[in-house]
């Protein structure tokens, strides 16, 4: 069936939807680095990011939204960081920023 | 004869220890190493949340303690004890039937936090500085010109792994609150604003301060934790931060910087700690026995704790905290 | 608890003598509908009703869409009740959710701030020398409906219930936003638990399905609609309440607005254009009635009278459960036994046009 | 006479297991080196750099001289085993030839030739030096059995966990002169002859056993003998003994100039089989010393990426400190062994990748010299204030890379594996540099460092170390200092000291403004500071613990000030110590007339 053009398409919900995202990969990489679920959302990290202040990168967003299994697109914002690592050091829960950008990656590579 | 108690510090909680033991007909001695009464209170100016002068919670307690003819040891440091003796810094040894540890805290270094520019830039101030700048009613940037724009960080100090200061310490959020809005009462033109990871406003007036803050003085809540400062052009501090509820990152130039230092353990609390065998916990503070039926009691029986010593609190709580430790003191000689 | 709190929000609703507004879209929608209420208030309930040709337009479309001023629409409110009084009448009963959405508004407006409505006065005065008493009732039809849904159900020729197992039937009820969502007192159940539809509902044998967005729009919201580049958000409200649905195996749904009955019919039509959903049981559409459709049918109406072979989802299967009889090659033909031109065949359609007899062959 | 006896098939079969093993591999990972090395290799084969290979050969292979440096004792185990067997096989062949004249004689002759020669005329001198010779190859096997029990005294704390198949293997090898000892000394106590070793062991047999049993204990003990050889040479390319014969090529191929590099290659093999699991890296790793974990250490890392099952969790999971680089007797390369099986594991190329970098340039001011502070620097302000006030009073004009936040140097990437990446990094601030035409690079941050001088291609630009820099403006009197009373001690950061060889030029500095206290570790052994951004594994807690560990160190100099040169490092020991941490600058920025 040919699907008919109407000039408009059924716009995706911006909700964040816990009874259908698939959590399985969310919980991986909170079984590997438990201490991300300390973050306590100070944008500390996103603040000192330099790729973040290049572009629309948000580590805090991205991270916080696989951990709610929003996988989409993660892969690629994470790319956009440089691993330099000063999130780490400004980071008032200790979290190890860059391992979680690792971390992510490889568990959405193939995403 | 009196049985005797040795109260280490003479802050407000080691004075109203005092107090209270001397009206029970106990014999107190108040061993303070500044050459006053009156510990962090004596640099404060008002008391939130109904800006009470520090003053005069200090005058009231200090007069007090002279018309009962409490004797205080001052400029004496204590550095070790056991439940009948304190052992001085000149190595005298006072005796007593018990001791209560009212020796307070130490807030925190906020040069520690080489990125927020203490110590380095002007204008970059602490929220002790600012209590010291209006006592000696001189509140304005280094040059000495009124401000435009002010900033407050909470936490410096508190909820903070790099520098290994896990706990909260408390009073903070309601200072930073209570500070701006003393800053826009006295700079009606400036913009204040305040960054901060959570508001917590546990006490009686204080969420409603914090929403007169926001209605009545326009003080503006960024939830954010600033990253880095750095000075501008015009001796102005850039701030970075990242203004987590709309997900972007925020940057702005203030004319003052002012981080709410949070308080942290004294560091003799381990010496001290040492000799009896007293508990602290992971924050380096004291360690009470219980924390609901005795949380003024040490876990070495004839030792007492009042105020900070034992965790962050308010000026109230220290205060309360100091009768209960000395009713408990009084129980435990058998007054 | 969820089952009593409706009782909570309670309004009066005038027992006769109605002054009838009617809605501008229904009339395209569902032509049917209107005069369906008409018919039934009058016939079978032998209540007194004005179906004044004088009135206009509420302009409440405009409004919600930044065309009609404040004060335009006031006064255009305002003659409708000149008209009202001069016809003798003060309970104000209207067709249209937004035009009761509307009329409340500006009443309570009025009441807020009274010199709003002396400027009223004024203008209204002005531009047609008129002057106007406010209603004693305001209400919407299917309040008035509601009102005697007891004594629908003592005539009721058929019941909301599967005539073959004797089940009752599952329905998802609609209440149009501007019905109690501005002023929850204004609605029956208030704005959280609707009961105007779901009381017709269950007097009737039914069984009302209540669904995680049963609250939520149905998307139509005016310039969301209005604006093609805003469609996509529209069809994605009416998707989400489908989706919400869907589990519960309606057997049809209800509506009291016009908007919603419209979109939620029609919208299941293009999602299963675009994206080859559909949410009916049957693995075609849900069918979409209003509430005088559904009076109608337990009152035993001539389905093709009522008009709802006008709906974009088939309605046999509905009436092939409820027991109905139907006339299948009447479907097309007018009230005056013209053909009336036929939708192409589409997914959601359980009954392919080809079959149907075509007065042109 | 025939050299064949029953017993020594199993010494036969695996020795020619064993060598056709060898050959393959080598012939295998030769076959595959690149172009350019294979090139290097021949133009290398007639020069001086093959007799130096050969010395090093001697030197490493046989006599084990690194491992003296390490702990004597240990060092003389590993030369006895090693060079007494080189011995006894020469001088087994001597003693064959001095017996048989030029003739050939099957391997197993040599080997076995006491067995073989019973019939002969005894040459007491040879007898004598074999025995000396197995006398001093068991005294290192006692040595070997007395390490598993002991092995403080041989300066190793821990040693190496082994695998199965090593297990084995050192099982066979252990006994195999033990066995050798048993079997020569039967033979001699039923024909005689032998030295004061396998002479006397066989007189006392003769002396107490019948010669029945002793005829059942010679074939028992000659078949155990070869057996134990057998079973250690089919077991010897497969484990770690392996190392025994890859020494050797990756001698001659390291003097030819064949590197690894962060991609990996077949030379690679020849490292990664020329470890021995002596264990000597893992003592120094820190992560074992501060932190207990014990399965990531250069040893276990080479072990696993051998056998293929290298997980993601010991390759990421070091400082990258180079701290047991050092120390490897085989000299193996291992950070960047380490480094290209990240490459391996993490790289994914992606062209699209750092899109935004284009068109991006967030310098500030002019000047032939760039200053290029490192992300990290950014948060050590006092670090920036120090070099502007250094600037000033040298009156440089300088160009600033980064005060606004620039791109990172890319050796943070790198260093993770994502190689392809990081030169993205590499090539927008290399265009950055040339760009603004500046002829010196100043970073304050020696990760940068690192990177500039071995990753970028900077031609007609030179790169420092702020340290660098400041010393040079100190010699030619463009800054003037007051020395002060303050004893400061200093801590080498590793990119700069074992990474770029840096040691000297902070000292100079410190000692230009103040007293240096040295720590214990200090130079090529300093310790890490525990934050280094190579580890992606440990937690910020374990980081905390590395750095106290190293801050009780640098307090114990008694110094007043601990001085480092490094913003990360700077950061990390500020954890772990109350006392005063500075950054090389601003003690210089501080003690400015």
């Amino acid at each position: 069936m040919a699907a008919i053009n109407f000039g408009y398409t059924i716009s995706k919900p911006r909700v964040i939807d816990l009874d259908r995202n698939n959590l399985r990969k969310s919980d991986e990489i909170l079984r590997e680095m438990p201490e991300l679920q300390t973050c306590i959302g100070c944008g500390a990290c996103t603040a000192i990011c330099t790729a973040g202040n290049l572009t629309s990168f948000n580590f805090r967003k991205v991270h916080t939204l696989v951990r709610r299994g929003e996988y989409q697109g993660a892969y690629e914002e994470m790319n956009k960081c440089m691993l330099c690592g000063k999130c780490r050091l400004v980071c008032p829960r200790g979290i190890n920023t860059r391992g979680v950008v690792m971390l992510i990656k490889r568990k959405l590579g193939d995403f | 004869m009196k049985k005797r108690i040795i109260v280490i510090g003479g802050g407000v909680a080691g004075m109203q220890t005092a107090l209270r033991l001397a009206e029970q007909g106990l014999e107190p001695v108040i061993v303070e190493k500044e050459p006053e009464l009156g510990g962090k209170l004596r640099g404060w100016h008002v008391l939130f949340p109904t800006f009470t002068p520090a003053e005069e919670v200090l005058t009231d307690l200090r007069r007090r303690v002279n018309e009962s003819g409490i004797e205080a040891l001052t400029s004496t440091e204590v550095v070790a004890l056991t439940p009948r003796s304190v052992t001085l810094a000149d190595g005298r040894v006072l005796t007593g039937d018990a001791v209560v540890l009212a020796s307070g805290s130490t807030l925190f270094d906020a040069s520690i936090k080489e990125e927020y520019g203490y110590g380095i830039y002007d204008n970059v101030f602490t929220s002790a500085d600012v209590e010291r700048m209006f006592n000696e009613g001189r509140v304005s940037k280094t040059d000495g010109t009124a401000p435009r724009r002010i900033a407050f960080l909470h936490c410096v100090g508190s909820r903070d792994e790099k520098v290994c200061q896990q706990h909260c310490s408390k009073v903070c959020c309601v200072t930073g609150v209570k500070q701006a809005i003393e800053m826009k009462r006295l700079f009606p033109e400036a913009d204040v604003f305040n960054f901060y990871m959570d508001i917590r406003m546990f006490g009686p007036g204080y969420e409603e301060m914090y929403r007169e803050a926001q209605q009545t003085y326009n003080i503006h809540f960024v939830r954010g934790r600033i990253s880095e400062a750095s000075p501008t052009i015009d001796g102005r501090v850039q701030i970075k931060a990242e203004d987590t509820l709309t997900g972007r990152p925020l940057r702005m130039s203030v004319d003052m910087l002012i981080l709410l230092i949070g308080m942290r353990a004294n560091d003799d609390n381990a010496s001290l700690a040492g000799g009896p065998g007293l508990e602290r916990a992971r924050s380096g503070f004291m360690r009470p026995r219980n924390l609901f039926l005795g949380n003024i009691a040490s876990n070495v029986d004839g030792i007492f704790y009042a105020g900070t010593v034992t965790a962050p609190k308010t000026i109230g709580e220290s205060l309360n905290e100091a009768t209960a430790a000395a009713d408990a003191a009084a129980r435990y000689v058998g007054a | 608890m969820k089952r009593r709190s409706w009782q909570e929000y309670q309004k009066e609703i005038a027992d006769d003598h109605y002054y009838y507004a009617r809605s501008c879209i229904r009339q395209n929608f569902f032509p049917g509908s209107e005069k369906a209420f008409i018919d039934i208030l009058t016939n079978d309930l032998g209540k007194d009703l004005l179906d004044d040709p004088k009135h206009s337009s509420c302009t409440g479309i405009g409004y919600h869409s930044d065309i009609v001023p404040l004060e335009t629409i006031m006064t255009v409110v305002a003659r409708q009740f000149a008209l009202m009084n001069e016809a003798g009448y003060e309970n104000f009963v209207t067709s249209c959710i937004t035009s009761f959405g509307i009329y409340t508004e500006i009443l309570a407006t009025w009441q807020e701030f009274p010199e709003t409505e002396e400027k009223t006065r004024e203008n209204l005065y002005k531009a047609t020398g008129r002057e106007f008493r406010k209603p004693a009732n305001v209400a919407h039809t299917s309040d008035v409906m509601f009102h005697f849904r007891d004594e629908i159900a003592r005539r009721a020729k058929h019941r909301l219930v599967n005539a073959v197992t004797g089940e009752p039937l599952k329905v998802v009820e609609h209440i149009g936003c501007h019905y109690a969502k501005i002023f929850p007192k204004s609605g029956i159940g208030g704005s959280e638990f609707p009961y105007v539809l779901a009381g017709m509902i269950e007097s009737w044998g039914g069984e009302v399905v209540d669904y995680p967005e049963r609250r939520h729009c149905c998307g139509f919201g005016f310039r969301n609609y209005l604006v093609q580049a805003n469609r996509g958000y529209s069809i994605a409200n009416s998707h989400k309440k489908l989706e919400s649905m869907a589990p519960y195996k309606p057997d049809f749904i209800v509506a009291n607005c016009p908007g919603c009955a419209m979109f939620l019919d029609k919208w299941q039509y293009a999602i299963a254009e675009m994206e080859g959903t559909t949410y009916g049981q049957n693995g075609h559409g849900i069918p979409v009635l209003t509430y005088e459709e559904m009076a109608g049918l337990v009152l035993g109406y001539d389905p093709w009278a009522l008009g709802i072979q006008m709906h974009q989802v088939d309605v046999e299967p509905l009436l092939d459960k409820m027991g109905i009889d139907y006339d299948p090659a009447a479907k097309y033909l007018g009230r005056n036994g013209k053909y009336i031109g036929k939708p192409a065949s589409a997914v959601v359609n359980c009954c392919p046009t080809d079959t149907i007899y075509d007065i042109r062959e | 006479m025939t050299f064949y006896a029953p017993f020594c098939l199993p010494f036969i079969l695996g020795a020619a297991v064993m060598f056709l093993t060898l050959l393959c591999k080598w012939g295998h990972w030769l076959w595959e080196l690149p172009r350019r090395d294979k090139m290097r290799l021949l133009r290398g084969l007639p020069t001086r750099k093959t007799l130096e290979a050969v010395g090093e050969v001697i030197s490493e292979s046989l006599l084990h001289r690194r491992i003296f440096r390490v702990n004597p004792l240990l060092g003389y185990m590993h030369m006895s085993l090693a060079f007494g067997w080189f011995l006894l096989i020469a001088v087994g062949w001597i003693e064959t030839i001095a017996y048989l004249g030029f003739r050939y004689v099957p391997l197993q002759g040599h080997v076995f030739f006491k067995y073989f020669a019973t019939g002969l005329e005894h040459k007491p001198v040879f007898d004598f030096l074999m025995d000396l010779l197995l006398l001093f190859v068991l005294s290192g096997v006692a040595l070997a059995w007395g390490k598993r029990v002991w092995s403080r005294a041989m300066g190793l704390k821990r040693t190496t966990k082994h695998v199965l198949g090593d297990r084995i293997a050192l099982s066979a090898l252990w006994f195999i002169f033990p066995a050798r000892l048993v079997a020569e000394s039967t033979t001699c106590a039923i024909y005689g002859g032998g030295g004061f070793l396998t002479g006397s062991l066989g007189g006392w047999m003769a002396a107490h056993i019948g010669t029945m049993p002793l005829l059942t204990l010679e074939s028992v003990a000659w078949w155990f003998y070869s057996s134990c050889l057998g079973l250690f040479f089919v077991a010897l390319p497969f484990s770690r003994y392996m190392h025994i014969f890859t020494e050797i090529p990756l001698i001659f191929l390291r003097r030819y100039g064949i590197r690894s590099s962060e991609k990996e290659s077949s030379y690679d093999h020849f490292q990664v089989e020329a470890c021995s699991r002596c264990g000597i890296c893992i003592d120094p790793c820190q992560l074992q010393s501060v932190l207990g974990i014990n399965d990531v250490q250069s040893v276990y890392f080479l072990r696993d990426r051998r056998y293929h099952h290298l997980r993601l969790q010991v390759a990421d999971n070091c400082l990258m400190c180079g701290r047991c680089a050092e120390r490897c007797p085989v000299d193996i390369d291992l950070n960047t062994l380490r480094l290209n099986s990240r490459d391996t594991m993490h790289n994914v190329p992606d062209e699209r990748r750092y899109g935004y970098f284009k068109g991006l340039d967030r310098s500030s001011g002019e000047g032939k010299v760039g200053y290029f502070a490192g992300c990290m620097t950014l948060l050590t302000p006092r670090t920036l204030s120090a070099m502007t006030t250094i600037f000033e009073a040298a009156g440089e004009e300088v160009w600033w890379a980064d005060r606004e936040g620039g791109v990172c140097c890319g050796r943070p990437l790198k260093l993770a594996g994502e190689t392809d990446s990081a030169r993205k990094m590499m090539k927008y601030n290399a265009d950055l540099f040339r760009k603004h035409g500046i002829t010196t690079l100043v970073t304050s941050c020696p990760i940068c460092l690192k990177v500039f001088r071995e990753d970028y291609d900077l031609p007609g630009i030179e790169v420092l170390h702020h340290s660098e820099y400041i010393l040079r403006l100190i010699r030619a009197g463009r800054l003037t200092l007051e020395h002060g009373t303050t004893r400061y001690t200093y801590h080498d950061p590793c990119e700069l000291g074992r990474g770029s060889g840096i040691y000297d030029e902070p000292r100079a500095v410190i000692e230009a403004v103040g007293d240096l206290l040295e720590p214990a570790s200090t130079r090529e052994n300093a310790l890490c500071c525990g934050s280094s951004v190579a580890n992606t594994a440990i937690s910020d807690g374990q980081q905390v613990q590395i750095a106290r560990s190293v801050a009780a160190e640098l307090e114990a100099t008694g110094a007043d000030v601990i001085v480092t040169a490094c913003p990360l490092c700077k950061k990390a020991l500020g954890r772990g110590t109350r006392g005063e941490v500075r950054d090389l600058s601003e003690i210089v920025a501080a003690s400015l007339k």
